[in-house]
């Protein structure tokens, strides 16, 4: 169980180490974000921006345009919603290569509810032209994602939680921007896009990003053990969007089950549906906030109250196959 | 109900009206003794809210206990906990948000909810969320959470109070750290153009912020200079003395909107916190809680409230 | 012609005549976006608050909650992306009353170019929880549309354009928040939810919002020309979204079309995908702007240049029709 | 190119150093005549670019005409147009990104781009984009158009000068209206809280903005005052004044960001605009683009450009 900020604190010191221009923006949260771990590593490179955030994504701009390769933290509802124009019109219209790591996306904030729990941040983050999109699923996903973030020229967004997770990211693996890991069954994300159409493999594939990943993992445990047949994959990255696989899954399966911590307007679901509509149609079930704010909760009550756990995603897809006609 | 023996027709009252009579009244006769009473008492909610929740903001709560106590209990906020939304209640706006615990904590003790809801804070279901939800509970005129936006919604409630001729008062609380927001900035610009004598700011000057020292993380420079040079009235009070606070609440501004700048210690009424950013957000569990609550404790019976 | 904004200011005088709590604010473009015509005739209720959108929208929700209904008035740009944050907080999660109205919506702002061609905003007012969005197509159905915001209690947003545009709003039609309205063939909502979804009544359906109404009414003319029968629906009210007309028109179509002025992510189009996924998988070809940035130049000539003109639209209905197999 | 001639090595030159030797030199030798000329001539470009184009911002471009003139053609501004991306370049920002008419006018005659370009303003396909675009255009330092976001910007370029040890400096121009936005003041704090002696700014205090007088509007007051209360050190000068204007952009300010208030007026060059709101948004087309243009006439040899 490691938390995704804590790997990011660590890799940050890690790049620090190997590439001079690298620095970091913090808005009087770098405690929780874990910049912190950087900015005691490298005094010269940090700058805390205070509680400012709109002016730290200009700033953030300003250093990328000199030559920096600035990341910008804070959480993930003032990482996005509070400076959507600066990140528009500063970072993502002029392609500066900023990278923006949110901490305490979702319901998973906890306690301190609604105001501090991000819903929507991948859906205002992935309709900005030319802005790459990351959710990682846990600790070591988000090692490989800030690495490849670092190594894109661009804009990036990348999207974390605040509690510890449990890894479910296969050790060794590879992590490409614009392309899912095929989590189960342990076949490689080319096989499934090279596998024979026709064959009908899945009764429900599931395409997941963040804590989601681990939900559908157990969830897929639970469907299996009553007989039927699954796929997860995670879409950590989920803009640019991996078309080719999720179209394979969908070619694959009876169900397409889109699974994140985020509104169900807009995310990661969103992509899968719009994905689908224009090329094979399929049916979605998109699991994820249904179209409301958050509230105060241990992180754990919060994933339950709101379906987001295994037991109820298991039990949605289980009552769509067994009630309808599902796909084409 | 403090501020209700207040309620006289609107035309004969203007700003100085009020603040005659309430200097003249004590404010329905609120002493200091009773307001410092009732800070403690405040303090003694907080600790105990943020130790059963087991999270929450003990530090930025702690240092407001004065500035809320002295407005709620003093006589100055004219609110009515049997009618929440009476429409000539003074507003309230807690645009620190994470202070939550010493707004509730004053709102029980007025009487906009039972004292024993308190514990469930943060908790699931619970009204008490872990920033001010304005519609789950009583007397939180608005939500705040995300720093920077109260002000602007105050200068809003000021603007509609001038637009309708009311004669409530506006009243908002910040932190310091918080007048890095630009908004803060927008709005203090706003209130001074539309002259929002009827809008009153209490600014938190506790000298920290989550990173540490305001100093450090992002100055603030002088809070006086700034709103003075955005075109307000200023005052410094030591934010820890109920006197002093009165005083600094009964004034008026004609013209102008008035900003108090109240010097406080962060974690205040608890030694071990004071002065510690650590403790902006993190809440004192087993031995230390019960240290933290001796401090702070109140007579048993005073627990159960009004 | 009328520009819907020119509607918007004289519907904006006549419920100020009417009902003395509606207050207008405006950050500084009061002349553009026509709330100085309520300036002028009801001087004390016209706020301007200058270039400050962000204080703007919490002004608007403190006054809201002092009991006004405040109308919110600035460029598409800057009336969402640049207080996404403010809207949420002070105005979605508290539910307060407040109209937000934008003007200058999509490409045709024109030759300011990019900086001010709102192209996400649909998307971004979309996901957030209880926000109505509306995006009506002429100065006709503008006048309706800010009338049943004015008689919401909630929040609403009004997207609205910069050009003058033709009516295609049926005289003497009803607006109502949340349905969608049958433009062709002459059949009211009604009948066409109720038709038998069995029998396919046409070959493309297209839903629209905005100024891709009457593009896809001039393209439904002449795909019928080339005997191909059309249906079309504004979908001026795309949140709450008429789920139950847009699932008859999937029904009944060979292909449905969400056409928008705004990017193909997140908005109409993505509230069209998302419905039809999760109930009715239909093939739905999304008209927007691809996932770019606007430009400077005429109105007339970047709608060309983005696809987004009547020609350009029939032209890829008939080619999606011609060569691929189209729907369930 | 002026500015070219100004390149010495890295660790001689400090701010103070640098004023002395522009002193010394008037700056690559640029006269105030040479640069009053190069002024009629932007202002002679702005308006046949707007009137080509049919709409475009001509108010704030003719008000911001002296200001970029002296920065760009007065040895100020250290860029080369055969360079673009020149490392050691200063940074100019046009924080109000709607006079982008003045900056693409000042490019032109600087040889980063032929000025018959000019004339391409707005129109599809052109480089010149209605707001500045900088993937478009060479020696456009960042995309600016959405009011209140350059000055981050340039913190930002300022910071990563400091971080690097470069001693360019970092330039940005600001409408009186633009400092509304409270990001400005972000920024400001942000500023003066780093120290950024290497950042400059000008605000072209033209007292319009689009609805009316700044004062009507949202008063943002003095702006000295704010500036200096935000820890700026603060110059106010004639923005139509060369002289004045390059004795301000000599100056040092050792520890603090530097503001210079630019008291202009908007429309300046084109009498019938001068003062009237209704020009920052409006293009004069016809007789009157004709009786502008007869203000702002330059030589017909000149039109060519360099
Ligand atoms: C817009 C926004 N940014 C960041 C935060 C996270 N945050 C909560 S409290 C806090 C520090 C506040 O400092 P200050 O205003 O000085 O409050 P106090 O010291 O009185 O607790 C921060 C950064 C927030 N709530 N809102
Ligand atoms: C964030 C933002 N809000 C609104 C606008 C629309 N706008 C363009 S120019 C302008 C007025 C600017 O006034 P000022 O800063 O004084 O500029 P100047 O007088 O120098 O032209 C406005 C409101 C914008 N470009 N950006
Ligand atoms: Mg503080
Ligand atoms: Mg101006």
């Amino acid at each position: 169980m490691k938390a995704a900020r804590d790997a990011y604190g660590e890799v940050l010191v890690e790049l620090g180490k190997e590439n001079v221009r690298i620095v970091v923006l913090d808005a009087d949260l770098s405690s929780s974000t874990k910049t912190a771990v950087f900015g005691k590593a490298f005094p010269d490179r940090f700058f805390n921006m205070g509680i400012a955030e709109a002016n730290m994504m200009g700033v953030a701009a300003g250093m990328a345009r000199a030559g920096k390769i600035p990341f910008v933290s804070t959480f993930a509802v003032f990482a996005t919603g509070r400076t959507y124009d600066q990140i528009r019109q500063s970072i993502a219209y002029t392609g500066f290569n900023v990278k923006i790591v949110a901490t305490h996306g979702g319901l998973t904030v906890g306690a301190d509810g609604a105001s501090h729990q991000a819903l929507e941040d991948i859906a205002l983050m992935r309709v900005l032209p030319g802005m790459t999109v990351i959710v990682p699923s846990d600790a070591e996903e988000t090692k490989l994602a800030v690495r490849a973030a670092a190594a894109h020229t661009g804009p990036v967004y990348i999207r974390l939680g605040r509690e510890a997770v449990p890894q479910v990211f296969p050790a060794g693996s590879s992590f490409e921007i614009g392309k899912g890991n095929v989590l189960l069954p342990d076949v490689s994300r080319e096989d499934v896009i090279a596998a024979d159409p026709s064959s009908r493999r899945f009764d429900v594939s599931f395409i997941a990003c963040g804590v989601m990943v681990k939900e559908c993992l157990d969830a897929a445990s639970l469907l299996e053990a009553q007989g039927l047949r699954c796929a997860v994959a995670g879409f950590a990255s989920v803009k640019p969007f991996d078309a080719d696989l999720c179209m394979a899954l969908a070619k694959g399966s009876r169900l397409v089950v889109a699974a994140e911590e985020h509104s169900v307007i807009g995310g990661l679901g969103g992509a899968v549906c719009e994905c689908l509509s224009g090329s094979h149609p399929s049916r979605v079930l998109r699991i994820g906030v249904e179209d409301r704010f958050g509230e105060s909760g241990p992180a754990r009550e919060l994933l339950e109250a709101y379906g987001l756990t295994a037991d109820s995603v298991a039990r949605r897809v289980r009552a769509v196959l067994d009630t309808n006609q599902t796909t084409v | 109900m403090p501020g209700k023996d207040r309620t006289t027709s609107t035309d004969e009252r203007g700003a100085i009206n009020m603040s005659k009579l309430q200097r003249e009244t004590g404010g329905s006769g609120a002493g200091v003794e009773h307001i410092e009473e009732m800070a403690r008492r405040l303090r003694y909610h907080i600790i105990r809210m943020v130790g059963k929740a087991g999270s929450g903001h003990p530090g930025g709560s702690l240092s407001s206990s004065d500035i809320v106590a002295a407005l709620y209990f003093g006589g100055v906020l004219r609110v009515d906990p049997r009618n929440p939304l009476w429409s000539e209640r003074d507003r309230f706006v807690l645009s620190k948000g994470h202070a939550a615990p010493v707004l509730y904590a004053a709102l029980a003790e007025m009487g906009f909810f039972p004292v024993d809801v308190l514990l469930t804070l943060r908790k699931m279901g619970s009204p008490l969320q872990g920033h001010p939800d304005c519609r789950k509970v009583a007397g939180v005129e608005v939500s705040t959470g995300s720093l920077g936006q109260g002000l602007s919604i105050a200068v809003g409630m000021a603007l509609a109070g001038k637009l309708d001729k009311k004669d409530y008062k506006v009243w908002a609380l910040l932190g310091d750290g918080e007048c890095q927001e630009g908004q803060v900035w927008e709005a203090a610009m706003a209130a001074a153009h539309y002259k929002l004598d009827n809008l009153r700011i209490i600014i938190d000057h506790n000298h920290l912020q989550i990173d540490g020292p305001v100093d450090r993380v992002m100055s603030v420079g002088s809070l006086g200079d700034k709103f003075r040079a955005f075109g307000w009235e200023v005052l410094s009070v030591d934010g820890h003395d109920i006197r002093e606070l009165l005083e600094a609440y009964r004034r008026s501004s004609e013209g102008k909107p008035l900003a108090i700048v109240a010097e406080t210690v962060k974690g205040k009424g608890v030694k071990f916190m004071e002065g510690v950013a650590a403790w902006h957000g993190k809440v004192p569990q087993g031995e230390e809680l019960d240290r933290a609550l001796a401090e702070v404790t109140i007579r048993e019976t005073e627990e159960r409230g009004q």
